[in-house]
């Protein structure tokens, strides 16, 4: 199954490169876009089918590398 | 070399090496050079334009990608349209390549970290204005400095490439052989610089504006800029004058 | 007030007695936020100043000593070098990218506060050994957190210096060195004069970053520090970029009466610090502080440590100029107050006042302690060597091999090749020599600067340790060819409420001010970073020296490299039995004892003015100084370090009834070898005789091999040391990758 | 409403940052993931209530600078 890993930065941790790309497309015209956040997009093709247990690996393996948990927060999805 | 040639070099924010080429081209080669700020919509008079290298909008994004959509990048396209000389070194390069001035784009180097160190480079064509004081096949040292310097390109863009002879730098060892390991960043057949299909602009990553001063212990990178004051000087790529009713 | 919100704003309730006194009233909690940060080591100095009072601070060419932002001296040409070192350990211990990142944002501010343009880092930099998981993570995220924010902002990062020992496993260490250049009539304080003057912010927005960072710089770790994670402050070098740029552009326009970056308690320090200084006051209105993040209480707003911002004092009626040249460079900015005459910061949101206490208060009125100092009871023990317990090698090949590949001497490459060591085209000796030599571009000088520490010889003997790390600094200046200037201290301690750390930290000092004293060398800036300590265990005393020296002609510039074939190969200094603290002890016998190398001032200061006078006479074709691993790998490093491939040597060393070991791999202080045209060979010797410095011709720069033989004292020879070149170089150069290279990632 | 935006490398591109992580899960004992991708995901805030515009809208900024298509490939998803 995969696993789609989202890693943003936690709120209130300052984002130079999401406000570097508001304010270029503010000066491209798009003035509707009121924040901008970027993040990391982590797809993992794992070899198991077990939901429950893929959904722990994947939590441990954000835990100890994929994330850096002082500064980012995760979120799992999880997808035949 | 006359006092005459002007080159323009552009200044975004995040531009570092400006001042670098700026005395590359005045103090060492003598000719004049002038700051081009980024939100400058026409070019002042001059033979040519240098993007030069650093961070332009801190590489936030994609390196390259906010700094394409300044106003001065429509008058360097102008210009280039026009035949003007552009030379993009290291961030320049990649501005290029978003800006769609050079085919291709970049990726992070296969080490995904930023590498400074000299390399050595083929000359692969040195019938450019950017090569003419190379010889075919010699090979330069020049520093290179960047995160993101893996070219690459798809697989007929890179045919057309080679079909052309847009290869301008291939990465190398001391003797010129093309290898795997003398290719610090793991780039699509070894580049490490290309020019467009007319010929007037040049992108390449290694830095010639810093080993044009013999106190720094190479000179390698005159001949790119002494090639390009050169080619200015013959007058054969002096840009045509646009007029400007012809802009669509 | 509470006993507990005193307690946990780290003042003892004396300390905040004596705030009471001097206000004749109680505080607010704004105001206990503002003192708990003023009044912390991190930046009081409360433990520390009554003995930084012993460096030597004067000299006819500093412009400014301690005090200030940064140091400055004169170095002719109208020009005067700015420089500074700090420490970032305990955020890039929490977060080593963004701890390291925003150490170099922060050095470079104090440097460019100045009115200069910074023009070379350096980094020193203490882990635990690689074999740890957890330290491969922290030395690579803090070479990359280093790298990220130097190379984008477009200084080059030169030279530094990279330690591993079990003792920094748990606390390892980022200092960071900035160098600049200003106009000599234009250096920029940070003086808040001229009461009505506007005082205005510029550069980033500010957030809840870092709240207590500077509390959190004066408290030991514990187990529950990692999880500390509202405090972690992310970089923005682009940002930080702009505000460079837009600064140099208001100092050049003269528009600014004084300007201060917002490092450590953030606007709280900014602003009560510049008032001070002038005996002014200043009166601040929160509500025009640009911010990112909505409802922040004046608490928050004072104390915040967002990166990237500094207060200025702009003249009367040119704050609209200041503003627009902000703009051009996208810099926000804002009028936030004024600067008064009643000596008081008067903090108001929204007109209301929320704080107001006297500028002095929050400075210098903070306390001084005379901590109690005494000898650790251990330290006999430490300093004992029986010598006849540590057997003499065999294979000294073998032992070469174990000195080029431990990662404390091993090629630094995998470092600063990650950094721009080159951009602004100065670079005329690149990293990877004992001191990067930067030109000055306009004249015909050069600066060379170097960072220096042997902190196993400093808990050995601090005295000696710190002493010898003064030395050495100048010693590697010299041997790029460089008169030493003056210098910056990084004082990496541990817990100064301990006897013993207060011992450490007095010997050290004490140490410092001597050799400065004999090598005339003056302390212009520096910093003292305690508590390094966790559960309980202090890392060795690091009294790391940064130091700062010119080169009349930039050609003159010498690297350690071998040059040519046929060279003669010479040493300066001389020889003694000196194995306690060496690398080789601790690499092959793994012990960790014994007294450090002997250091004479007098010897030292004259074998400094002989190879400074080889090298102004054009004498030197290269010059390296014997450090970590001796005399054995200090050939080897000039061997390997010639710059088109390595070229060999044959060299003889004379017995003299020395041991094997303390002759290849002793590390006896003041020695430095040349290699130079057979020709000028003699012209040295004269030189050095003169000057009572000992000289001996070892041998010659020769062939692909390095080969050591020892005369012994009957006169017979035997090679005890013979590789080539190349396998030497592979090893010495793979080394750090291959550790980083073995067993698993993460950060766990 | 918001926009979330993940842009990844297209197939056939050789994404070593994939590569270095599953590397690393690998020692770390993550035998079990066969493949990794890295990619970025921008979360935009958008001032519209208006899908249909917003959608297209958003594309136009991945198309002019959001993402460079030679290498890259993204898809949208917004909500309320
Ligand atoms: N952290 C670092 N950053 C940049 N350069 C470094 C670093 N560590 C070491 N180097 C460079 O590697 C070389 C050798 O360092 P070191 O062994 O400390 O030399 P020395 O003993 O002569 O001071 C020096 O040129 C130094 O500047
Ligand atoms: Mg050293």
């Amino acid at each position: 199954m995969k696993a789609k890993v989202s890693i943003t930065l936690k709120r209130g941790i300052l984002d130079p490169q999401g406000q570097a790309v508001l304010h270029a497309l503010s000066s491209l015209g798009y003035t509707g876009v009121k924040d901008v956040r970027v993040g990391k997009l982590i797809e993992l093709d794992l070899a198991t089918h077990d939901r429950a247990g893929a959904e722990a690996e994947v939590k441990a393996m954000c835990e100890r590398l994929l994330a850096n948990t002082i500064i980012e927060e995760y979120r799992i999805e999880l997808m035949e | 070399m006359s006092i005459s040639l002007r080159v323009g070099i552009l200044v975004f924010p995040g531009s570092n090496c400006d001042r670098d080429c700026q005395h590359a081209v005045s103090q060492v080669m003598g000719a004049k050079a002038d700051f081009i700020w980024h939100k400058e919509s026409m070019l002042p008079h001059v033979d040519a334009v240098i993007i030069p290298g650093g961070f332009s909008y801190g590489d936030y994004l994609r390196t390259g990608a906010i700094a394409r959509f300044s106003p001065v990048m429509a008058a360097v396209t102008r210009f280039a349209e026009a035949g003007g000389l552009v030379l993009g070194i290291c961030n320049g390069f990649q501005i290029l390549l978003e800006a769609g001035l050079l085919p291709g784009a970049m990726l992070r180097n296969r080490s995904l970290s930023f590498l400074c160190k000299d390399v050595h480079l083929r000359v692969e064509n040195a019938d450019t204005p950017f090569t003419r004081r190379c010889k075919p096949g010699q090979v330069l040292t020049l520093p290179i400095a960047h995160g993101e310097g893996n070219y690459y390109a798809d697989q007929a863009t890179l045919a057309k490439l080679k079909a052309r002879n847009q290869v301008i730098f291939r990465y190398c060892t001391k003797d010129g052989e093309v290898t795997p390991e003398a290719n610090p960043n793991g780039s699509l057949d070894n580049i490490a610089g290309i020019v467009n299909d007319a010929g007037n602009i040049l992108g390449l990553m290694p830095h010639p504006e810093r080993c044009a001063d013999a106190l720094l212990g190479n000179e390698d990178g005159r001949l790119i800029l002494l090639s390009l004051l050169e080619a200015i000087k013959s007058g054969r790529y002096a840009p045509k004058p646009v007029l400007a009713h012809n802009v669509s | 007030m509470t006993k507990d919100l005193i307690v946990q704003h780290g003042l003892t309730e004396e300390e905040y007695q004596k705030i009471v006194t001097l206000l004749g009233r109680e505080l607010n909690l704004t105001e206990l936020g503002m003192f708990s940060v003023m009044w912390s080591e991190h930046c009081s100095y409360k433990s520390s100043r009554t003995f930084l009072k012993k460096l030597p601070t004067d000299a006819p060419h500093v412009i400014q000593g301690p005090g200030e932002n940064a140091g400055v001296v004169d170095i002719g040409d109208g020009l005067a070098a700015v420089f500074k070192m700090e420490s970032h350990n305990h955020p890039s211990f929490i977060e080593p990218y963004q701890g390291a990142a925003t150490g170099v944002g922060g050095i470079l501010r104090d440097i460019f506060t100045m009115g200069a343009r910074p023009i070379a880092l350096l980094d020193s930099l203490r882990f635990g050994p690689l074999d740890s998981p957890k330290n491969r993570y922290l030395f690579s995220g803090v070479v990359a957190g280093i790298a990220g924010y130097g190379n984008c902002i477009g200084v080059p990062t030169v030279g530094g210096e990279v330690y591993f020992n079990e003792i920094y496993n748990y606390n390892p260490l980022v200092n960071v060195f900035c160098l600049g250049i200003a106009r000599k009539d234009r250096i920029f304080r940070g003086w808040a004069s001229g009461a009505g003057n506007p005082v205005l912010y510029i550069g980033a927005k500010t957030g809840r970053d870092g709240i207590h960072g500077a509390t959190m710089a004066s408290d030991s770790f514990d187990e529950g520090s990692e999880s500390m994670r509202p405090t972690v402050q992310v970089g923005d070098p682009f940002t930080e970029k702009l505000l460079l740029e837009a600064c140099l552009e208001l100092m050049e326009q003269d528009l600014l009466v004084g300007i201060q970056d917002m490092g450590a308690a953030g606007l709280t320090s900014s602003s009560c610090e510049m008032a001070s200084r002038a005996g002014t006051g200043i009166e601040l209105e929160l509500a025009n502080v640009p911010r990112r993040e909505p409802s922040m209480t004046p608490y928050e707003v004072l104390l915040s440590e967002s990166q990237e911002r500094m207060l200025l004092v702009a003249k009367s009626g040119r704050e609209g100029e200041v503003l627009d040249i902000c703009k051009k460079w996208d810099v926000d900015a804002a009028v936030i107050g004024r600067v008064t005459n009643d000596g008081f910061l008067r903090v108001k949101e929204k007109g209301v006042v929320v704080a107001e206490v006297p500028a002095r208060a929050l400075t210098d009125n903070a306390p001084t302690y005379e901590r109690p100092a005494d000898a650790p009871a251990y330290q006999d023990a430490l300093q004992t060597l029986p010598l006849e317990l540590v057997p003499e090698p065999k294979d000294c090949n073998a032992v070469l091999e174990a000195l080029l590949t431990s990662p404390t001497i091993a090629h630094k490459g995998w470092v600063f090749e990650q950094y721009d060591h080159m951009v602004q085209t100065n670079t005329v000796i690149r990293p990877g020599s004992d001191a990067a030599v930067l030109r000055i571009k306009g004249t015909d000088k050069a600066l060379a600067v170097t960072a220096d520490c042997n902190s196993l010889y400093c808990v050995l003997n601090p005295y000696t340790g710190a002493a010898s790390a003064v030395a050495e600094a100048a010693r590697n200046l010299v041997c790029a060819g460089a008169r030493p200037l003056a210098l910056t201290d990084c004082l990496n301690f541990g817990n100064p409420e301990r006897p013993d750390i207060m011992w450490q930290f007095i010997l050290a000092v004490e140490g410092i001010a001597d050799a400065c004293k004999a090598l005339q060398i003056p302390v212009v800036s520096g910093n003292v970073s305690f508590y390094n300590e966790t559960r309980g265990l202090s890392i060795y005393p690091t009294p790391i020296i940064g130091m700062v020296g010119l080169l009349d002609h930039v050609e003159q510039a010498v690297s350690q490299g071998f040059k040519a074939e046929g060279d003669a190969i010479l040493l300066l200094g001389e020889t003694g039995e000196d194995l306690g603290g060496t690398e080789y002890l601790r690499a092959v016998h793994h012990r960790e004892q014994g007294t450090p190398p002997v250091l004479n001032l007098e010897r030292e200061a004259a074998l400094q003015r002989v190879v400074l006078q080889a090298v102004e006479q054009g004498l030197v074709r290269s010059a390296h100084d014997c450090a970590e691993g001796g005399l054995a790998v200090a050939l080897a490093e000039s061997s390997l370090s010639a710059t088109n491939g390595p070229l060999g040597a044959e060299v003889v060393l004379d017995r003299h009834g020395l041991r094997r070991d303390s002759l290849l791999f002793g590390e006896s202080q003041s020695r430095i070898i040349l290699s130079v045209k057979p020709a000028n060979r003699e012209k040295i010797e004269v030189l050095a005789r003169q000057d009572g410095v000992p000289c001996s011709v070892l041998g010659f720069v020769r062939g692909q091999r390095l080969m050591i033989s020892i005369r012994d004292d009957r006169g017979g020879t035997a090679l005890w040391i013979d590789r080539t070149c190349d396998k030497l170089d592979t090893m010495w150069r793979g080394a750090l990758r291959a550790a980083l290279d073995t067993g698993e990632g993460g950060h766990a």
